[in-house]
């Protein structure tokens, strides 16, 4: 039975009937998932991975698509091979769930808002087990437990929204384990997490492979993922499947150019060690010409100085403020013109809220900002209005931050209009030079949005923030949610503008590896305090706080030799930032390590 | 000399409506709904050129007939035509119907974005809607035909004074709804981040509202749209009902409908006439709105 | 949600007094006399003492003040004295109708059997039928029971029931003689025969109404199935293995149901506020009966009180629907 | 014999609201009270007097009435008893007196007793009625059901100001009549059964009734004729086809009766130009457009009335060229307004000098013949306007038609321009009648001090604001005189006066047109008082 495929995915074509005649999503795909074995598919976005899998769980039906050829062959439990391809859905229904578990890649959403966890988690036991509810509500405590989810008992009676994101990942894992599947089909489980849960999701699942033996299908784009998961790779692209090899080979060796882009796309973290200047990235089947550092200058462009921003929580009879979130903790840097800072840390600890108030879109209830010279916190809003034109904002998600119903071509004229800058043939001008700079071309002017990939958005926002040339850009998670070949393009793409135009960022990701690539200098948040800041190869390569090392083992490194093992990892929740109003934060005091390079002393939460 | 200057387009201009034409064009129900309710619109505004009978015209020897060569539809109990009545009624309806449905829509989505959009403003704006869903709308006519009729009469005359007394009334007494679904939506719209980063881009506030949230809002204004010219049209057909609609020698669908169900039994191709112009106006403007809410949503445009 | 609820509650206090300033002033402003459907043999000089023996003598602000003490004061006494038997309110006036010279709450209880049996079951039946019909076109969009559905439920919105109730009292009563043509309200339900009558009388005017509403309820289902039918969630659900039925019927449904539960709590005052126009076509003799009828004989005080208790059911049940929807979706939150 | 057969059902389609007549001057509460609550005499199906509680009908020749016609002595029938078993005496007659007049009271039947100075109670069956001055017609109180008596014991706690306060008592009058109330749901339905204390033992034949109130005249049409729900319904105005329609039902039968109710267009003798203020506008005189006698005539004479009858009201409607049709010794005999003459009428416009202008309007001196043309909102009235307009612009006439709520028009409300009263237009269209059989006082509205202006708080029942001191010569002569020939032949005089002056233009006789179920028998409508005035002699017939 062990030398035997658990699934087998022959010739698979897939297609979908829409508006416009039948559209292909998977055209002809065949792989073999091997008991115990994790495989791992990878590609870019769109290139039929998602569609694969559902597929085999018989799913894409209900989406509209229809399996139009090929054969799906799974070794059923009970022994005995069958076609899944030609299976109806009554025997479907014995299998999801059962013999094929699933982890879908939004945990936001795939979990019902309105049914308790305990529900959801022992609605499938009980289906497929028979068993009592007392049964499987002890089984699902097991799984939580199995998942590292602390308190189980307690989140068996909560709803999804009152668990963070990395939990509500783990009970989908939870429940995709279940009922014990001979193939585990995982989703791009943690495109949407943060690299520290991230990490220990990945880990999470390593281990209940081996525990279990399950077979795991592994869907990402994220090849670093690949290199930390996979025991064999297949390679999409476009609906094919054009390489496949076990995970050494396939790093080592690629054979597909398009292999050969993805990973030389990828930034590793260490790749820049002994580097002083950010530089772009090499990327595959581009003519770029030399490489150069971007040095940048000493001069200083924006200096901020005890900046403090809080959000009420209001509350009780009279909804009077009742605490505070403490979302920016007195914090303060320089950024150079011509330079970039980088601002790092977790999810919550207050990286858009310091971004936000710098533009004064939140407003903070201290510090000081000096933007060149203008003293932004006096300014009224009029001022205000003036000083954003040196001053531009790139938002984390390009699809949120851009209006559905409004043409691209206007989108990025929008901010001339409003300062009356252009006139009409110039402005249009001044577009269609944008758009060449971004290098987008000019026939998207006339799309919306949704036509472009996340790329190419993202590039639409650049064009925006560039439009009424600023000094100073705020990239706020301006490529976390890009594929790896497109967020290489926008990170040269910055970096280039920056070399040419003397712009300076400020750079705010959760992504060590891409900030170790563009940043001259960084500071690493923890709970709305920077817990450590300097130059990028002073904190890179000697971290001093006890939180920026623990950032830095988190990352996943995208090479198969130097997998992260669980027990690397270690760590804690992060504290509430909310607190009474009588709260008062002791100022943050640094020691200079180095040259540059200081480390907070007075307590930080971690 | 500003052609020659002008670059040259590298994409063919589409304009934006083309675009919207081109999706409305696909869907086979709001084409139907369309084609039906412009139909419906030519004939009861250019219907009375070619069919020139006086709607008010009594003829009382040829009273009570049914469907004949000379009166295709009938004649009623006065012997007027009832073909030339329907399309004498149509123009009422219809505009009553459209003008209420617009005034209605505006004061709706006018509150609504103004109570999403101004926190200051949402508490006091909720209450007014509060407020006028709980007034009676009886007495709230009569008031306004006390104050406002001999005023517009004098101003408009009197037929068009009635319209708009009858439109405003309609259009003011029937924007709640909208009011609150618009708020709702506004209120979503206000914290997605294309919003944050318009403001960021030095966009003002009206001009955030008219740019960014209102084309957002459309297509549940669009289905208040569709709902609001069948409630106006049947609300106008209560108004005179209630003898505070247009006189009666001024014949609306509503009233005929009226005024036929008296004579259900003796002549039930009456009824059928308004009734059914009623009914088929509301279906078409219903798929009209459908078709329309999506060819104007660019995403489902896309596909 | 406690501190939400009360808070609401006290903000509405305000917010009604004003309302039903609102009111007083608007119904004194239109025009209508209490006489009016006194006949014209009636002298204009008798006319004029009945209407000073109405209290019409008295300027606005003291009858509008004497109105809120009746309402707000005396009407809570006698409603306490007629549960617990007490005499708080024994030698009050209380708030009199023109029409009849009885105390108008009393004609209320006495109306609001029949409007809760005819309206509140239409709206029932309407609920029971609009439902199914939402979830099975939502969830086969665009078969030809949806384009049924959403054909039915127009032409259904787009029929006046001025019209539609006559046409079905000659068919039913005048043609085929099954149902009575006119509503009787003294009927007593107290065997299976007096029920059978009672059902008979009341399937007509339930039909009439219960088609309007359906339309528009199974609209708003069909839209909220429709939202869900494409959450990730539910393709979770369905990839644990779960039955069809339990994945619609479970998942989405309890779902769906969040906003239309809201949408069916705001229309609960409607209820109450009877239909004007089926109650009349049908003799149902109802609220809205009442009201129509005191509008008409411009009976001030009466139409005073029902506006005012609509607007106070109406600002009830916004908040009834808010905390509704903050049980029923367990995202929501109150601070 | 009494309780014998069943419940008999009547619907009104306008509901009652109170039973106590002098609470409400509403014809459905009158007449339903007219079930319960009775007065001294009331008028038979002809108009005439009859005595009903009392033992005789006073007059001068039998001595009840005083010669010089200053007070009235009713002898009341003796035996009689209240339903709740006591004994009827003049006390409760005096006590009604009393309390209808008591000043705060506000009672709807006020001027029944006008002129009346002081009832005493002479002894247990005899009541005597004193007025301030001669009156030869004393018979408003106590007679017809406008006017009943109601028991002292019930309502002595119930005088003036705490009126409104006996609802007990408002909904539920201990009466002499052949009913008596169960349930009162006002403005729903009555229920009663019989009076056990009832006068003539076998009566009445039923042992419940059922007064149902509400909707509208179609549906208590088909209730009674079509689908025979109900046995008995009430002032069915419908289209003469509507009810043939339904009387195909063979369950019920209309019947109709006339009393002096007449369809009317008033012609506004003032000016009712908005251009002239609050103050002057429909007061001062002349109105340009109607001064003329000549555009009167021919307003009346491009009218075909008997079409109007025909599409109007059929049965219920007679042709009239009179103010007061009815009762016949006061109908004068005009016949001239027959039969349309759009010629005639064209004609006597053009020599009057109103010459057609280009929009085929007439006008002269600057003056267009365009008028602006009212009533009250009701299908018929709409259709008659509609019927009006087209046979005036025939002539030149250009009518503008306006309709207003009933309740807006026909109420008081001096703050609202549209009442009837104000007359802000050139013509309106209504109908009026009177109480019982006199028409003095109906006649006494054409006087001149009765136009209704800003002084008067515009009151007054001179609606079209006609004015001859002559006529107000005659009517003072009227109210003089005794003696019903005499009478009616001023009275006649006094119609003509007016008819010819073209201020009103009778259109309709209008009857009243109820109908009643095959099986219900007994019925015999009643105009002059209420309309089932004697319910107690209805039955059930066999085998229907
Ligand atoms: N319901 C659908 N209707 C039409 N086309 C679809 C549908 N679902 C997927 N497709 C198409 O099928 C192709 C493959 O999509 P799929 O979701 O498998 O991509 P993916 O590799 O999972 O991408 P991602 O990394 O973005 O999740 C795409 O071209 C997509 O447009
Ligand atoms: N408008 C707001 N009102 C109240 N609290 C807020 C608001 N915006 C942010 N916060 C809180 O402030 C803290 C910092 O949020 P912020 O968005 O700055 O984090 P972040 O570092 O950008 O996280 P992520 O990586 O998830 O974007 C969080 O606890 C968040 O819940
Ligand atoms: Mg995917
Ligand atoms: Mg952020």
């Amino acid at each position: 039975m062990l030398d035997q495929p658990i699934a087998q995915i022959k010739e698979l074509r897939v297609e979908f009937q829409t508006k416009d005649g039948p559209v292909v999503g998977v055209e002809n795909v065949s792989f073999d998932v091997n008991p115990g074995e994790t495989v791992c598919i990878v590609g870019e976005s769109g290139s039929g991975k998602s569609v694969s899998s559902l597929s085999l769980m018989r799913l894409v039906e209900f989406g509209g698509g229809e399996i139009a050829g090929g054969r799906l062959i799974f070794d059923r439990r009970s022994g005995g091979n069958m076609d899944l391809a030609d299976a109806d859905q009554d025997l479907m229904k014995q299998i999801r769930g059962n013999e094929i578990g699933m982890i879908f890649q939004e945990p936001m959403t795939a979990l019902n808002p309105v049914f308790t966890v305990g529900r959801q988690l022992t609605e499938g036991l009980r289906v497929h087990k028979g068993l009592s509810k007392a049964a499987a509500e002890a089984r699902a405590i097991e799984l939580l437990r199995e998942v590292r989810i602390p308190e189980p008992e307690r989140r068996m009676s909560q709803f999804p929204h009152e668990l963070s994101g990395g939990m509500r990942q783990r009970v989908v894992i939870a429940m995709a384990m279940a009922c014990e599947p001979r193939l585990l089909i995982a989703d791009e489980p943690t495109t949407a997490l943060d690299v520290t849960i991230q990490a220990e999701i990945l880990a999470l699942m390593d281990r209940l492979k081996r525990e279990t033996g399950t077979a795991v299908m592994f869907i990402t784009h994220d090849m670093a993922v690949v290199a930390q998961m996979a025991d064999r790779v297949v390679v999409m692209f476009r609906g094919n499947k054009v390489e496949e090899g076990s995970v050494t080979e396939i790093f080592e060796n690629p054979t597909h150019d398009y292999t050969k882009a993805l990973l030389a796309a990828v930034p590793k973290l260490g790749e820049m060690r002994g580097k002083a200047y950010p530089e772009p990235m090499k990327l595959l089947g581009v003519d770029q010409g030399e490489l150069l550092p971007i040095p940048g200058t000493e001069a200083p462009l924006l200096k901020v100085k005890g900046l403090t921003t809080r959000f009420p929580v209001k509350g009780g009879f009279f909804r009077r403020t009742i605490a505070n979130v403490h979302a920016v903790e007195d914090v303060s840097f320089t950024l150079n013109k011509g330079q970039t800072l980088s601002l790092v840390g977790e999810s919550g600890c207050g990286k858009s809220s310091a971004g936000r108030s710098i533009l004064r879109l939140v407003e903070p209830i201290a510090g000081e900002i000096d933007l060149d010279g203008v003293d932004i916190m006096k300014l009224d809003q009029s001022g205000l209005r003036d000083a954003r034109l040196d001053m531009q904002m790139i938002f984390q998600d390009p699809f949120a931050s851009l209006n559905p119903k409004m043409k691209l071509e206007e989108q990025v004229a929008e901010p001339m209009r409003n300062y009356g800058l252009t006139t009409g043939s110039e402005r249009s001008d001044r577009v269609a030079h944008l758009f060449d700079r971004v290098e987008l071309p000019r026939s998207f002017m006339r799309r919306y949005p949704h036509e472009l990939s996340g790329g190419q958005r993202q590039r639409i926002a650049i064009a925006r923030a560039l439009a009424l040339n600023p000094k100073l850009i705020i990239a706020d998670e301006a490529v976390s949610a890009l594929d790896v070949s497109v967020q290489a393009q926008v990170l040269n793409l910055m970096m280039e503008l920056q070399a040419e135009l003397g712009l300076s960022f400020l750079f705010i990701s959760h992504d060590m590896a891409v900030v170790e690539r563009v940043s001259h200098h960084v500071g690493v948040m923890y709970l709305g305090r920077i817990v450590e800041m300097g130059p990028r190869a002073r904190v890179f390569e000697n971290p001093q706080h006890p939180y920026t090392q623990a950032l830095m083992k988190a990352v996943p490194i995208a090479d198969p030799h130097r997998r992260k093992s669980e027990k690397d990892l270690n760590f804690k929740p992060i504290p509430s930032p909310i607190h009474g109003l009588d709260y008062d934060p002791a100022p943050s005091e640094y020691n200079e390590v180095e040259p540059g390079h200081y480390v907070l002393t007075t307590d930080s939460g971690y | 000399m500003t052609e020659l200057s002008n670059p040259v387009p590298t994409a063919p201009p589409r304009s934006q409506w083309l675009d919207v034409w081109d999706q409305f064009k696909t869907h086979k129900g709001a084409m139907i709904g369309a084609i039906l309710f412009i139909m419906i619109v030519l004939g009861v505004y250019l219907g009375p050129f070619f069919w020139d009978i006086d709607p008010t015209r009594i003829d009382i020897r040829s009273r009570n007939q049914g469907m004949t060569f000379a009166h295709p539809f009938g004649t009623d109990q006065l012997g007027r035509d009832m073909l030339a009545r329907m399309m004498a009624g149509g123009q009422t309806s219809v505009s009553v119907g459209i003008t209420a449905m617009l005034l209605a829509l505006f004061l709706g989505s006018f509150i609504g974005v103004l109570a999403g959009f101004f926190k200051k403003l949402d508490g006091p704006l909720m209450r007014l809607t509060d407020l006028f869903l709980a007034l009676p709308l009886l007495p709230l006519l009569l008031v306004m035909m006390l104050l406002f009729r001999e005023r517009l009469n004098a101003m408009f005359g009197l037929e068009q004074g009635i319209f708009i007394l009858i439109v405003v009334s309609i259009g003011i007494t029937s924007w709640m709804p909208t009011a609150r679904i618009v708020r709702g939506d506004v209120l979503a719209l206000k914290e997605r981040e294309f919003v944050l980063a318009a403001r960021s881009i030095g966009t003002t506030n009206t001009k955030l509202i008219t740019r960014h949230i209102l084309p957002n809002v459309l297509s549940p204004i669009m289905v208040s749209a569709t709902l609001g010219i069948a409630t106006a049209i049947i609300t106008e057909s209560a108004l005179s009902f209630l003898g505070l609609g247009f006189p009666p020698d001024f014949p609306t669908w509503g009233r005929l409908l009226f005024d036929a169900t008296d004579y259900l039994q003796q002549h039930p191709e009456r009824v059928f006439w308004p009734g059914m112009a009623i009914s088929l106006t509301v279906l078409s403007v219903n798929y009209l709105g459908d078709g329309l809410r999506d060819a104007l949503d660019p995403r489902i445009r896309g596909r | 949600m406690l501190t939400f609820t009360i808070r609401r509650l006290v903000l509405a206090v305000p917010t009604l007094l004003f309302i039903s300033l609102v009111i007083f002033l608007l119904l004194e402003l239109a025009p209508g006399d209490p006489m009016a459907q006194v006949p014209l043999t009636v002298p204009p000089e008798v006319k004029e003492k009945m209407r000073e023996a109405l209290g019409l003598g008295q300027p606005m602000h003291i009858r509008f003040w004497k109105w809120i003490v009746q309402f707000f004061w005396i009407e809570p006494q006698v409603l306490i004295d007629s549960i617990f038997g007490t005499a708080f309110s024994a030698g009050d006036l209380r708030v009199i109708s023109w029409q009849t010279r009885s105390p108008v709450m009393d004609i209320v209880v006495q109306r609001i059997p029949q409007t809760l049996w005819v309206v509140g079951t239409a709206y029932l039946v309407a609920i029971v039928i609009a439902i199914p019909i939402g979830i099975y076109s939502a969830y086969r969009q665009y078969s030809w029971f949806d384009q049924a559905g959403t054909f039915v439920s127009m032409v259904g919105f787009s029929v006046p029931p001025f019209f539609s109730g006559v046409l079905v009292i000659v068919i039913f009563s005048v043609q085929l003689g099954w149902f009575p043509s006119i509503y009787d309200t003294t009927l007593v339900v107290n065997s299976w025969d007096s029920f059978v009558k009672q059902l008979q009388q009341m399937v007509m005017p339930v039909m009439v109404l219960a088609l309007q509403i359906t339309a528009q309820l199974s609209r708003f289902m069909r839209a909220s199935m429709l939202d869900n039918l494409n959450q990730d969630y539910v393709r979770t659900a369905r990839a644990k293995g779960l039955s069809e039925y339990t994945v619609v019927m479970v998942h989405v449904l309890r779902n769906s149901m969040i906003p239309v539960v809201t949408v069916i709590a705001l229309g609960i005052p409607a209820i109450f506020g009877g239909a004007i126009i089926t109650e009349q076509v049908f003799k149902v003799n109802g609220i809205g009966q009442l009201l129509i009828g005191a509008i008409q004989a411009n009976d001030l005080p009466m139409v005073q009180t029902l506006t005012f208790i609509f607007a106070v059911l109406i600002v009830l049940f916004n908040l009834v629907a808010d905390v509704l929807y903050g049980i029923l979706d367990p995202r929501i939150r109150y601070d | 014999e009494r309780g014998s057969d069943g419940n008999v059902s009547i619907i009104y389609w306008q509901a009652p609201s109170i039973l106590n007549p002098f609470l409400s001057g509403g014809t459905k509460d009158t007449e339903a009270a007219s079930l319960v609550v009775e007065p001294l005499a009331r008028y038979d199906q002809n108009g005439n007097l009859v005595a009903w509680l009392a033992s005789e009908v006073p007059t001068v020749d039998n001595g009840g009435v005083s010669e010089d016609l200053t007070s009235i002595t009713w002898k009341i029938a003796p035996g009689l008893t209240w339903s709740d078993g006591s004994a009827f005496t003049a006390n409760d007659v005096k006590f009604t007196a009393d309390y209808c007049m008591h000043p705060e009271g506000g009672c709807a039947q006020l001027s029944k007793y006008e002129g009346v100075t002081d009832v005493s109670v002479v002894d247990d069956l005899t009541v005597k009625v004193t007025f301030g001055g001669p009156t030869p017609f004393p018979y408003g109180p106590f007679v017809g059901n406008e006017s009943p008596i109601i028991q002292q014991a019930q309502f002595e706690n119930c005088m003036g100001a705490k009126a409104p306060e006996c609802t007990e008592a408002n909904f539920n009058p201990v009466g002499t009549g052949p009913f008596v109330v169960d349930e009162f749901r006002p403005n729903d339905v009555i229920s009663m059964s019989a009076n056990q204390n009832y006068r003539d033992p076998a009566k009445p034949a039923f042992a419940t009734l059922t007064f149902k109130g509400g909707g509208d005249a179609t549906a208590a049409g088909r209730a009674v004729m079509e689908t025979g729900e109900f046995d008995y319904a009430w002032n069915l105005q419908l289209a003469p086809e509507v009810i043939a329609q339904m009387q195909e039902g063979g369950k019920g039968t209309p019947i109709a009766g006339f009393g002096p109710l007449v369809e009317r267009i008033m012609v506004n003798n003032t000016n009712p130009d908005p251009a002239l203020g609050p103050d002057e506008r429909a007061v001062v005189r002349p109105n340009p457009k109607t001064a003329d006698p000549a555009v009167r005539k021919a307003m009346s004479m491009a009218i075909d009335r008997p079409l109007l009858v025909e599409i109007g009201y059929g049965q219920a409607g007679k042709l009239t060229c009179n103010l007061v049709p009815a009762p016949a010794i006061y109908a004068s005999d005009n016949t001239s307004c027959l039969t349309q003459d759009i010629a005639g009428a064209n004609k006597m416009l053009d020599d009057a000098g109103w010459a057609k202008g280009a929009d085929g309007i007439r006008a002269k001196d600057g003056v267009r013949l365009s008028f602006t043309y009212q009533t009250s909102t009701n299908a018929v009235r709409q259709d008659f306007q509609a019927l009006i307009k087209q046979w005036w612009s025939e002539i030149g006439i250009d009518a503008e038609l306006r309709n207003l709520n009933a309740s807006v028009f026909f109420g008081g409300d001096p703050g609202s321009p549209d009442t009837f009263q104000k007359f802000y237009a050139d013509v309106e269209m209504y109908a009026n009648t009177f109480n019982g059989t006199d028409p003095q006082s109906y006649l006494g509205n054409y006087l001149c001090d009765k136009a209704p202006s800003p002084a008067s708080q515009w009151q007054g029942e001179n609606i079209s604001r006609f004015c001859d001191p002559a006529y107000d010569e005659l009517h003072k002569k009227l109210t003089q005189t005794a003696g019903i020939d005499a009478r009616a032949e001023i009275a006649r005089q006094l119609n003509d006066m007016i008819i010819e002056s073209g201020s009103v233009i009778p259109l309709v006789h209008r009857g009243r047109l109820s109908a009643h179920s095959n099986t219900l028998g007994g019925v015999i409508l009643n105009v002059w008082d209420s309309e089932i005035w004697n319910a107690a002699d209805w039955y059930r017939k066999d085998g229907a």
